[in-house]
């Protein structure tokens, strides 16, 4: 239901944007107005959401530690997994950032006959996360070269491995296929998987249609439909130097295609997208495990109502007496 | 064992499937066996808590101040300017699922709000519906809920239905801590008088006598007197046990189970043979005569308001550091949050082991050392006689508490020593040990009897890999260094494995341990005769 | 422990990267202006209509190299009617004589790298060779 | 209206269906182009016949290869590791292995033998080829796209002939004169000797062929009984390079 809603959603947003790159007056809107004002809203709601968890302290420090910790000399602490230096802090946050480590970690669990409980490995989910985030992370980038003249090496550089095989023209890329492939996976598996279905919001859905529809866009022009991409680099660079214009060559497909981008980065600041600055700030992850060697301060901390020793001893005086224990007061 | 629990062939024909209607609905029936009793008047009085009265979870009214709606939304609001791992888990999560089978409570109950994100969600769709503005724009749709009395149940029966065992925080690729959420959600309970009396008692008990228990000081000293006056029996030799000595130079702080529970006793005579062996200088207390903390499980201050005595005590007494004994919570505390709470201590000294010299650097700040690595340094340095074989009729697996184990990260010291005191030692299958440890299903505060059935299903895993190792290599003890496991594990293996016995690891270390001048030992400190002996007689 | 540097320091550097276009483009002095490439001024027909080959050309010129190497056809019967050699030096090159004014203004504007002349030999620069 | 023509307004008009796809439009662009001139592929079975008495290549004459280098912008990258060949000369026990005896001819005995790539009936480097970069046209001459080549070397493995060469390195900086009208190769990519199909398609012989100033070597196509190729053939007795491998050269040595 939350996903046939936020299909049709998604679909009804595509339509609207093909419509409106075809007419007349609303190419403005949708080739101007709503880029500038979905990127302004990303930038702005993106760093209101940062400082919103800046502004909350972390009183405590509370590490997950997945590893030994450094303790005796001689004993072999998991540097990584449970940090005690801000190094290794680093390089577990780079693992975890770079190559999702914890969702590597994943395994599923199922309850036999006997009772039996038996574990198995189950990569898919970090496979097909990090192939979509590495494709996305390397797609966003060669699509600099529409917002950036004369073009960077590295953006050319990156444009040639992707597309290493040189297969057909203009070149299949890589992460074109990948992005693809994983996000059908992400979707399938959110269908597929009851527990992952029943938990699946309208939002969550809505996220992985507007990305299908982003990339799918992307692929139909690259490949099959293709637009003046001259035109289509004249109005990016327009937009990136603040002198924009809509040329004629552009329409149809290549508005839905800026219409979801739009649609997508506007709704990241309002959205579990965040999450791709929140990972940076996760306290389980960002803190080293040396609590017991450098005390952390807990900015808000306050004095609270404790039950004293002399309170307690005068509390029990008479039994404490009794037993022979020493006292402060006899 | 509760006489209304189902047999274990009943109890593990688990059903994955989601219910048809949507995890959005939040009722929730009040089973017997599912929950926890709610907290009696008087020990939320005592604490000085709001909203004492008389009242159980299956009521249709739960008699909740007129204003209570309020003073959640009040309460969430403090605690996201409060604390940034609830703000941020409320935002970040994905619901990739990843966290959902690694929860034990899930695994043993295949209810969907047992998945740990499905948990956070209960609360995460009422932050959404009050404090985002897609939230209060597109309610549902963007995954918000409407903050209801049925909601209020919802969230007790499923935040007392979590153990804060940090398992799915290992899973997440974000570190979302499900236990950071459910510390949260207890707060807010709290601040309508929504608690349960597992919780409460032991937290007035140890605010009022230092224990959980509700020991008195003599009680306290009747208890040692009689360990020593057992350890006399067992080895001949009188060992002395310094209860608030000032100036000796090292606080001890044990989980008052150690001195009141079995089979805790047997690692507390093992406490007293090793520092007697050694002759270390220290001193318990009655005052500070409890490690664990249910603070913990109530709210951060209660967790200020009963760790505070610690330092307090070390400082009366003027003694040099402080040592740890084999607890979970108390160490998730110690460790993490003490310092932080009622530190620093700067009346003590960095911890020194007076036998070997070793500095403990990595408790520098805190001047609290763990018992596991003040054993394993001495081992190490060959300070110990030891007769591993007295421990030979023991074949041995070890579990690791949650909160030692991904709270700390406490996991090559327990096994170093275990190994250095007996020759039989089995880890369980490596998904359930060390930092993927399963909990016992009872911590937090939920080892109650009332609650069986449920700790019974979030023992499952445990049970299950304790069986693969009995049934593997004839596994007939499981040690492990926390007090609620102590208590809670042996039901947990009598109900899904049969035939293993649970114990500490200085209780291993006592049956090892060749004292000076000890008479012939021929039984351990269970009474149970040692296995080579009787091979040496036979022979 | 508040970490507000750290946490602001990133966002700041996030906010920098992610509108670094903007000041690239302002230190290159860019405009939106497109790349000017120098058309035949000789010829007037291509083989196919001019808003065909600015956005298909690779198509029509991979279906040539397909045709000629692997099928053995060599002429092209143009939409016109008037027939080609499907050669890319022979045939397209012979109008649009110079390679950097044409292919490549477009192709380094558009950030395009086609492999065409790792072995196809651009006249100018067979000139070049031989000195 | 052609359909060339309907697909370019289509094209121009925006408009365009999801099943049009790239496929389509290159097959419908390939139904404007016609076969080249001259017999059809069908019945055309290019060989080659030598006579290694001819030759005058022990006199020190390398026209052949030269000419061959030359129009094939083929380079010379001096390292004899490294060396592209496409016609090349090796001694007669060498390039009949086995079927040299105490009592060979003299004449034959050291006299060079021009070799090149054999354009098998049975071609084993087709077989192996992953890409279909190697493959054997109608007219029997084993072709290579250098587009699809991925430098696998799968066929000079394959090749019992060793008529194929790896370019070690970038040709281009190699190669004395670049010949516009024909591709250079770059670095990682196989080539061999193709009957200079590209002379053939434009009605010309092969340049080697025509270079040889002894007539030597005579090329035509063996599926036309009156050619020369059939004559000579039919009047001498001709030896081919390791017939017991089943590989069927269409390359024929006269003796």
């Amino acid at each position: 239901m939350n996903a046939l809603l936020s299909l049709i959603v998604v679909l009804v947003l595509g339509a609207l944007a093909y419509v409106g790159g075809s007419v007349e007056g609303l190419r403005t809107l949708f080739g101007v107005i709503i880029p500038y004002a979905a990127i302004l809203t990303f930038l702005v709601g993106v760093a209101y959401r940062v400082v919103r968890w800046a502004l909350s302290p972390v009183p405590f420090r509370i590490t997950t530690t997945c590893g030994q910790q450094k303790s005796l000399p001689w004993m072999k602490a998991g540097y990584l997994e449970s940090p005690y230096t801000t190094l290794g802090v680093t390089l577990r946050m780079a693992l975890e950032v770079l190559l999702f480590r914890s969702l590597f970690r994943n395994t599923k669990a199922e309850l036999r006959s006997g009772p039996q409980l038996v574990y198995g490995e189950n990569k898919y989910l970090w496979l097909a996360a990090l192939a979509f985030h590495w494709s996305f992370l390397i797609i966003f980038l060669r699509h600099l070269r529409f917002f950036m003249q004369p073009v960077p090496a590295f953006v050319n550089l990156l444009s040639d491995a992707d597309g290493f095989f040189q297969i057909g023209a203009p070149v299949l890329y890589l992460t074109d296929v990948f992005i693809l492939a994983a996000l059908g996976y992400l979707l399938w598996r959110r269908f597929r998987d009851p527990q992952v279905r029943y938990i699946s919001l309208f939002t969550d859905y809505f996220a992985l249609f507007l990305l299908i529809g982003l990339a799918g866009s992307g692929v139909l022009m690259r490949y099959f439909f293709r637009p003046d991409i001259v035109a289509v680099k004249e109005l990016a660079l327009g937009l990136v130097t603040f002198t924009p214009a809509v040329p004629v060559q552009v329409g149809g497909l290549f508005f839905v295609h800026l219409f979801l981008l739009s649609l997508l980065i506007a709704y990241f600041p309002f959205s579990k997208l965040m999450h791709f600055a929140g990972v940076f700030l996760s306290p389980t992850r960002n803190l080293a495990n040396n609590n017991r060697a450098k005390r952390h301060v807990n900015p808000w901390d306050y004095p609270v109502k404790v039950h004293t020793y002399a309170e307690w001893e005068e509390e029990f005086h008479d039994k404490i007496k009794a037993a022979g224990l020493p006292m402060e007061k006899e | 064992m509760a006489e209304h629990t189902p047999k274990p062939e009943e109890l593990s024909k688990v059903d994955y499937h989601p219910p048809k209607k949507g995890w959005m609905d939040p009722h929730v029936e009040f089973r017997k066996g599912t929950f926890c009793y709610s907290a009696l008047a008087k020990n939320i009085e005592y604490l000085g808590m709001p909203n004492p009265r008389e009242w159980q979870p299956f009521d249709a009214d739960w008699k909740l101040p007129p204003n209570w709606k309020q003073i959640i939304l009040d309460g969430m609001k403090e605690r996201l300017e409060k604390y940034r791992s609830f703000r941020l888990f409320m935002d970040i999560c994905v619901r990739c699922g990843a966290c959902a089978d690694k929860c034990h409570f899930y695994v043993g109950s295949g209810d969907p709000k047992n998945m740990p994100v499905l948990r956070a969600e209960l609360i995460r769709s009422i932050y959404r519906r009050y404090f985002t503005p897609a939230g209060k724009m597109f309610g549902p749709l963007a995954g918000g809920r409407e903050l209801t009395e049925e909601v209020i149940k919802e969230w007790f029966y499923y935040f007392y239905q979590c153990t804060e065992c940090r398992r799915c925080s290992v899973f997440c690729p974000y570190g979302i801590d499900q236990a950071e959420i459910t510390i949260i959600g207890r707060e807010l309970l709290n601040l309508i008088g929504c608690n349960i009396n597992w919780v409460m008692e032991p937290a007035a008990n140890c605010f009022r006598t230092g224990n959980h228990l509700g020991i008195q000081p003599h009680g306290f000293k009747d208890s040692i007197d009689f360990a020593v006056d057992e350890l006399e029996e067992i080895t001949g030799i009188r060992v002395e046990a310094p209860i608030m000595k000032k100036g000796a130079e090292v606080l001890f702080i044990m989980p008052s189970a150690d001195y009141f529970a079995s089979p805790h006793y047997y690692t507390l005579l093992g406490y007293l043979m090793l520092f007697h062996e050694i002759g270390l200088d220290y001193t318990m207390s009655a005052f500070a005569g409890e490690g664990g903390n249910f603070g913990l499980f109530t709210s951060h201050e209660m967790m200020k308001r009963l760790n505070a005595k610690i330092y307090e005590e070390a400082k009366r007494l003027k003694v040099k550091w402080i040592l740890g004994g084999e607890c979970g919570h108390m160490w998730r505390v110690a460790h993490q949050y003490m310092n932080t709470l009622n530190g620093p201590p700067d009346f003590l000294e960095v911890p020194v082991s007076p036998i070997t010299g070793t500095r403990f650097e990595n408790a520098k700040s805190t001047k609290m050392t763990h018992i596991m690595e003040f054993t394993a340094d001495l081992i190490h340095n060959g300070k110990l006689k030891l007769d591993k074989s007295r421990n030979d009729h023991w074949k041995v697996t070890h579990h690791d508490p949650c909160n030692v184990a991904r709270g700390m990260g406490l996991l090559e010291e327990p096994r170093y020593v275990i190994n250095g005191v007996c020759n039989h030692f089995y880890d369980m299958p490596e998904n359930t040990i060390r930092e993927q440890t399963f909990c016992c299903g009872s911590g937090a505060g939920l080892g109650t009897d009332e609650n069986m059935e449920m700790r019974m299903r979030g023992g499952l895993p445990r049970g299950n890999a304790v069986k693969y190792v009995k049934e593997k290599h004839g596994v007939n003890l499981l040690t492990t260094i926390c007090a609620i496991d102590k208590a809670t594990l042996p039901a947990v293996v009598d109900y899904w494995v049969g035939g293993v016995e649970v114990g500490g690891i200085h209780e291993l270390v006592g049956n090892a341990l060749v004292m000076k001048g000890e008479k012939e030992r021929t039984a351990d400190l269970r009474g149970t005769p040692f296995a080579a002996k009787e091979v040496k007689a036979h022979a | 422990m508040r970490d507000k540097g750290l946490i602001f320091a990133g966002l700041v550097f996030f906010l920098v990267l992610i509108t670094f276009p903007v000041w690239y483009d302002l230190a290159a002095g860019t405009t939106s202006k497109g790349p000017d490439p120098k058309l035949p001024t000789a010829e007037k027909d291509c083989v196919a209509p001019v808003e065909y080959m600015r956005t298909s050309h690779m198509d029509l010129l991979l279906s040539w190299r397909d045709q000629v190497v692997r099928q053995d056809r060599l002429t092209y019967k143009a939409f016109d009617g008037k027939t080609y050699d499907m050669r890319l030096t022979g045939t397209c090159l012979k109008c649009h004589t110079n390679k950097e004014e044409f292919c490549d203004r477009c192709h380094a504007y558009a950030g395009v790298a086609p492999y065409c002349w790792e072995c196809h030999i651009d006249p100018a620069l067979a000139q070049r060779s031989r000195g | 209206m052609s359909i060339d023509r309907r697909k370019f307004l289509g094209v121009a008009a925006g408009a365009s269906a999801l099943v049009l796809a790239g496929k389509a439009s290159v097959d419908a662009l390939a139904i404007g182009s016609q076969p080249k001139q001259g017999g059809t592929l069908a019945n055309t079975r290019w060989a080659m016949v030598i006579d290694p008495s001819k030759c005058l290549k022990d006199k020190g004459c390398t026209a052949c290869i030269a000419a061959c280098d030359k129009v094939h912008n083929i380079p010379d990258f001096k390292n004899p590791k490294h060396a592209v060949k496409w016609i090349w000369k090796e001694p007669f026990k060498d390039a009949f292995p086995g079927q040299e005896d105490e009592y060979t001819t003299e004449q034959y005995k050291d006299k060079p033998f021009i070799l090149m790539c054999n354009h098998c009936n049975n071609p084993p480097c087709v077989r192996v080829c992953p890409t279909q970069a190697t493959f054997r046209r109608e007219d029997g001459i084993v072709m290579m796209d250098w587009h699809r080549c991925i430098g696998c070397r799968y066929c000079m493995a394959a090749c019992p002939y060793g008529s194929r060469s790896f370019n070690w390195l970038d040709p281009r900086p190699h190669i004395a004169h670049l010949d516009t009208d024909f591709p250079t190769r770059t670095k990682g990519v196989v080539e061999k000797c193709t009957f200079c199909e590209e002379r053939l398609a434009r009605g010309e012989g092969p340049a080697c062929v025509e270079a040889c100033e002894a007539k030597a070597m005579v090329f035509g196509n063996l599926d036309d009984p009156d050619s020369e190729v059939r004559q000579l053939l039919k009047a001498r007795f001709s030896i081919r390079r390791n017939p017991e491998l089943g590989t069927q050269p269409e390359i024929y040595y006269l003796v």
